[in-house]
């Protein structure tokens, strides 16, 4: 069956026309808008294994990371900013992992936590049910190494996903400026 | 897989706890059939955390498989390598040094304090109440930072080799767990004052996940949970291996079956497990802390069976060896898997808001489970 | 009746008091904040120092003059349980014109990487050690795949 | 009760049947067709009384699986391991969850990843793995070119 797409005849209603030279207000607002964001983002609780305990001691009185405004850990998808992948994700999560991922209101952030969640890590090699790295299912933006990362080695990894935030830049613009720079 | 909530014939509706839900500490799914409000059926399902380490076991060495078994259950990783290399070394008749001995057994206890803390805490919170939560990571720091002196990592440490332990002690060891056992001893202290004798989580916890003894042995409860219900099944001290024949300590039995006669027992566990360090800690043989293996251990055709007891249970490591470099079959016993078994049993017929403080006490580590 | 509306002002008399026991302690650790054991991460990073059992990553040694012990033995590589380490060798010609293996490229995946210290305690040479970093956040994976040996470096005279 | 006293006992009630010492535990060799009886018997007799399973599993010997049962007692902390042999082909034995509860869970895993059939089993389903997958991956022949990547 042939399906053509006919372009509309008027611009869909709210369409952003671009504008020459773009709005000094608008800019610098969107400048803080960046700004309140990266200072409170509400991670979702999905803790899967190990690194879930390293995330609840960054949680915890020694690392405190409600210091940098991420102390409203979420239940639910629907209220969370960011999602921290802490542990492992098999095949029979995946699916899971996609949903609550897609239930997260815009924007949306995700850092893989750990070996596992980065490449499958331990669980590469010989497994038929482990997900090899979290970025096959949804899109991640900052990697952390270690198995399980030091607790200061999640804040850090929330300070890398701030200066991004700050930024404004999406993941292909970084990826692309990091190319750039010839990393 | 994902069954909506859906009314039966008979009118009773089924909810999905899980798999993404604070009060399963992980990511078990379970399926809940209620009526009104009680609990007429639940079934678990599993495998949202399955990393096959059963079959990646086949293809490691006897001295690569050990590292798998900290992912398994995380909270008590030191006994879990202890159970693998304690199977190994009885396979191979490897005598390993008192030192050693020494030091496995003082790590073990501090992990399981470390474990019962956070589970202290864990349970607390699921509970409503959120302080717990922070003193008990306040505490459990403090034995993380000694395992990171010592072990090299927080969580999985990798420290237990057939053999006996990789590193020697770090000098300053002594002297730290001497100092945690009398800051900890005053803590605990205040862990009975701010939960144990609150009036309002003792009547939340009393006559609820009642499972008689029978119940326990045949649903084959171990740990905690079942010591709980008046079963003696602690393995240190029923089939006692490395040097706890040696030691004076109690076995905690209580006799309530319901939740809080579980939290009772891991409490006191908390003082018998600082009870056995403190007559450890200061008569640590000096010697080696490793006998000499061969580079390739290869084990002997048959099998080998090793029971340790957890912070949870019992956790059984099976070994089926051809002879070979690695295991032809490799099966953990794990403690949460039976434990879970018994959980509809305890729930049924309770009402739903029950069934977080009756599964809280279960102490239940998904990828133990799963593994 | 009355022993009822006794026992019940009684629960409620015993569930205040025992709650109030709790808030206590926590009211006494609000107000003598003595030990605060919160550490200040990003601010204390000069001051930092961790345990030096502590495994950060995988680092090959390199002396001043660009030299390292690994000989490419593989030992490490054999000894990892899940191929983290893959080395490349290369024949090179000495000065006798004899044919020697050493090392073209030490690959290290730190995303795979268990830190397990298996491969440490192989290393007959002691070419490698854990370093106690642990800042490894990244926006792309594949910058977590290293090449350990530095380039143009060369083995150590007089290890084998 | 001595290992000996248990083994000799263990014997002269099932005369038919092989025990002798393993590495840790007295194995009995059964006909997977007495499984249920000699559970039954192993149970309920007083001075055995095993009564509590503490670990069942399958090995694959690709010619034939092999069914394993530890049984612990808590009375008289005496073991014994049960071992019966069943056909690679189309595994199927009873299933021992209506005397020892915890073997329900262990039945289905074993199901699972093995595929052995359990007969009057109330509900056996895949447990750890979706409902669609393919195979038993801890038999010895399962190969997942997709999923798994060969060191």
């Amino acid at each position: 069956m042939d399906v053509k797409i006919t372009p509309p005849s008027e611009p869909f209603p709210g369409t952003v026309h671009p504008t020459d030279g773009g709005g000094v207000l608008v800019s610098s607002l969107d400048e803080v808008i960046n700004w309140a964001r990266s200072n409170s983002l509400w991670p979702l609780v999905f803790g899967t294994s190990c690194c879930a305990i390293e995330m609840m001691s960054t949680a915890a009185a020694k690392y405190d990371f409600s210091r940098f405004g991420f102390e409203v850990a979420r239940a639910t998808p629907r209220q969370a900013d960011v999602i921290i992948i802490a542990g492992t994700i098999v095949n029979k999560m995946a699916p899971v992992l996609k949903r609550l991922f897609d239930q997260m209101p815009d924007p949306k952030y995700v850092i893989a936590m750990g070996a596992c969640a980065t490449s499958g890590g331990p669980f590469f090699y010989n497994t038929y049910s482990v997900v090899k790295g979290a970025d096959h299912i949804i899109p991640v933006d900052v990697y952390v190494a270690g198995c399980p990362p030091r607790p200061e080695a999640l804040l850090h990894a929330l300070i890398t996903l701030q200066e991004k935030i700050k930024s404004g830049l999406t993941r292909d613009q970084i990826r692309g400026e990091m190319k750039a720079h010839g990393n | 897989m994902f069954e909506q909530v859906s009314t039966s014939e008979n009118g009773e509706l089924v909810i999905n706890v899980g798999p993404q839900h604070p009060a399963t500490h992980g990511v078990l799914h379970l399926l809940i059939t209620l009526n009104g409000e009680t609990v007429t059926k639940l079934e678990p399902n599993l495998g949202y955390i399955h990393r096959s380490i059963e079959k990646m076991c086949e293809s490691l060495s006897y001295r690569q498989f050990i590292y798998t078994t900290s992912r398994m259950d995380y909270l008590s990783s030191h006994i879990n390598n202890h159970a693998c290399a304690l199977t190994v070394e009885s396979a191979l008749q490897i005598e390993i040094p008192e030192r050693a001995e020494y030091i496995r057994v003082i790590m073990s206890e501090l992990t399981r304090m470390a474990s019962h803390q956070l589970w202290w805490g864990a349970m607390a919170m699921d509970l409503g109440a959120l302080s717990p939560f922070f003193y008990a990571f306040r505490e459990r720091e403090s034995i993380n930072d000694i395992m990171e002196e010592t072990c090299g990592a927080r969580l999985t440490m990798n420290y237990f080799v057939p053999g006996g332990v990789m590193y020697d002690l770090h000098p300053n060891f002594v002297a730290k767990v001497k100092e945690f056992i009398v800051f900890f001893k005053s803590k605990i202290d205040e862990y009975d004052e701010l939960l144990t004798g609150n009036i309002i989580f003792q009547n939340r916890m009393k006559n609820i996940g009642i499972i008689s003894k029978e119940d326990a042995i045949s649903y084959g409860c171990t740990g905690p949970t079942a010591r709980g219900s008046g079963v003696s099944c602690d393995i240190r001290k029923i089939y006692p291996y490395s040097i706890y024949q040696k030691l004076d300590f109690d076995e905690v039995i209580e006799h309530g079956c319901d939740s809080f006669s579980r939290y009772q027992v891991r409490m006191k566990e908390m003082r018998q497990s600082l009870k056995i360090i403190e007559q450890l800690i200061d008569n640590i043989p000096k010697g080696e802390f490793q006998a000499k293996t061969k580079a390739v251990l290869k084990l002997p055709k048959g099998e080998f069976y090793t029971r340790v007891e957890t912070a949870r249970g019992e956790l059984g490591v099976y070994i089926v060896s051809e002879g070979g470099t690695s295991p032809y079959r490799i099966k953990f016993r794990s403690p949460g898997f039976s434990n879970l078994s018994a959980l509809e049993h305890m729930v049924k017929g309770h009402k739903i808001g029950d069934l977080v403080a009756i599964m809280g006490t279960l102490d239940l580590v998904i990828p133990d489970i799963d593994r | 009746m009355i022993t009822f509306l006794k026992q019940y002002f009684k629960d409620i008399y015993q569930a205040i008091s025992s709650l109030l026991k709790g808030m206590k302690l926590t009211g006494y650790y609000f107000t003598h904040h003595k030990e605060i054991i919160t550490q200040q991460y990003p601010d204390n990073k000069s001051t930092l120092v961790l345990p030096e059992r502590f495994r950060g990553e995988v680092v090959m040694l390199h002396d001043e003059n660009n030299e390292h012990a690994c000989t490419g033995c593989s030992a490490c590589e054999l000894a990892c349980p899940n191929g983290t380490i893959k080395i490349i060798n290369k024949f090179e010609v000495n000065a006798e014109g004899k044919k020697k293996k050493a090392i073209d490229a030490f690959v290290y995946h730190l995303e795979l990487c268990t830190m397990c210290n298996l491969c440490i305690v192989a290393c007959p040479t002691d070419a490698i050690k854990m370093a106690q970093t642990f800042e490894h956040s990244v926006f792309d994976r594949s910058l977590l795949t290293k090449q350990l040996n530095k380039p143009n470096s060369k083995l150590r005279e007089g290890v084998e | 009760m001595g290992t000996e006293e248990l083994i000799q006992s263990i014997q002269s009630m099932f005369p038919d049947a092989s025990i002798n010492m393993g590495n840790n535990f007295p194995e009995l060799v059964i006909e997977k067709d007495s499984l249920l009886s000699v559970l039954n018997q192993l149970k309920s007799e007083p001075t055995l009384a095993f009564d509590y399973l503490f670990c069942e599993t399958c090995v694959d010997w690709k010619s034939h699986l092999t069914m394993v049962y530890h049984l612990d007692s808590t009375r008289f902390r005496h073991n014994l391991v049960i071992k019966t042999n069943l056909d690679a082909q189309a595994p199927e034995i009873e299933s021992a969850c209506h005397l020892y509860r915890t073997a329900e869970l262990h039945e289905r895993e074993i199901f699972d990843l093995f595929g052995v059939k359990f007969l009057n089993h109330p509900h056996l389903r895949r447990i750890l793995l979706t409902d669609d997958w393919k195979g038993h991956p801890l038999r010895k022949d399962y190969d997942d070119p997709i999923n798994m990547i060969k060191l």
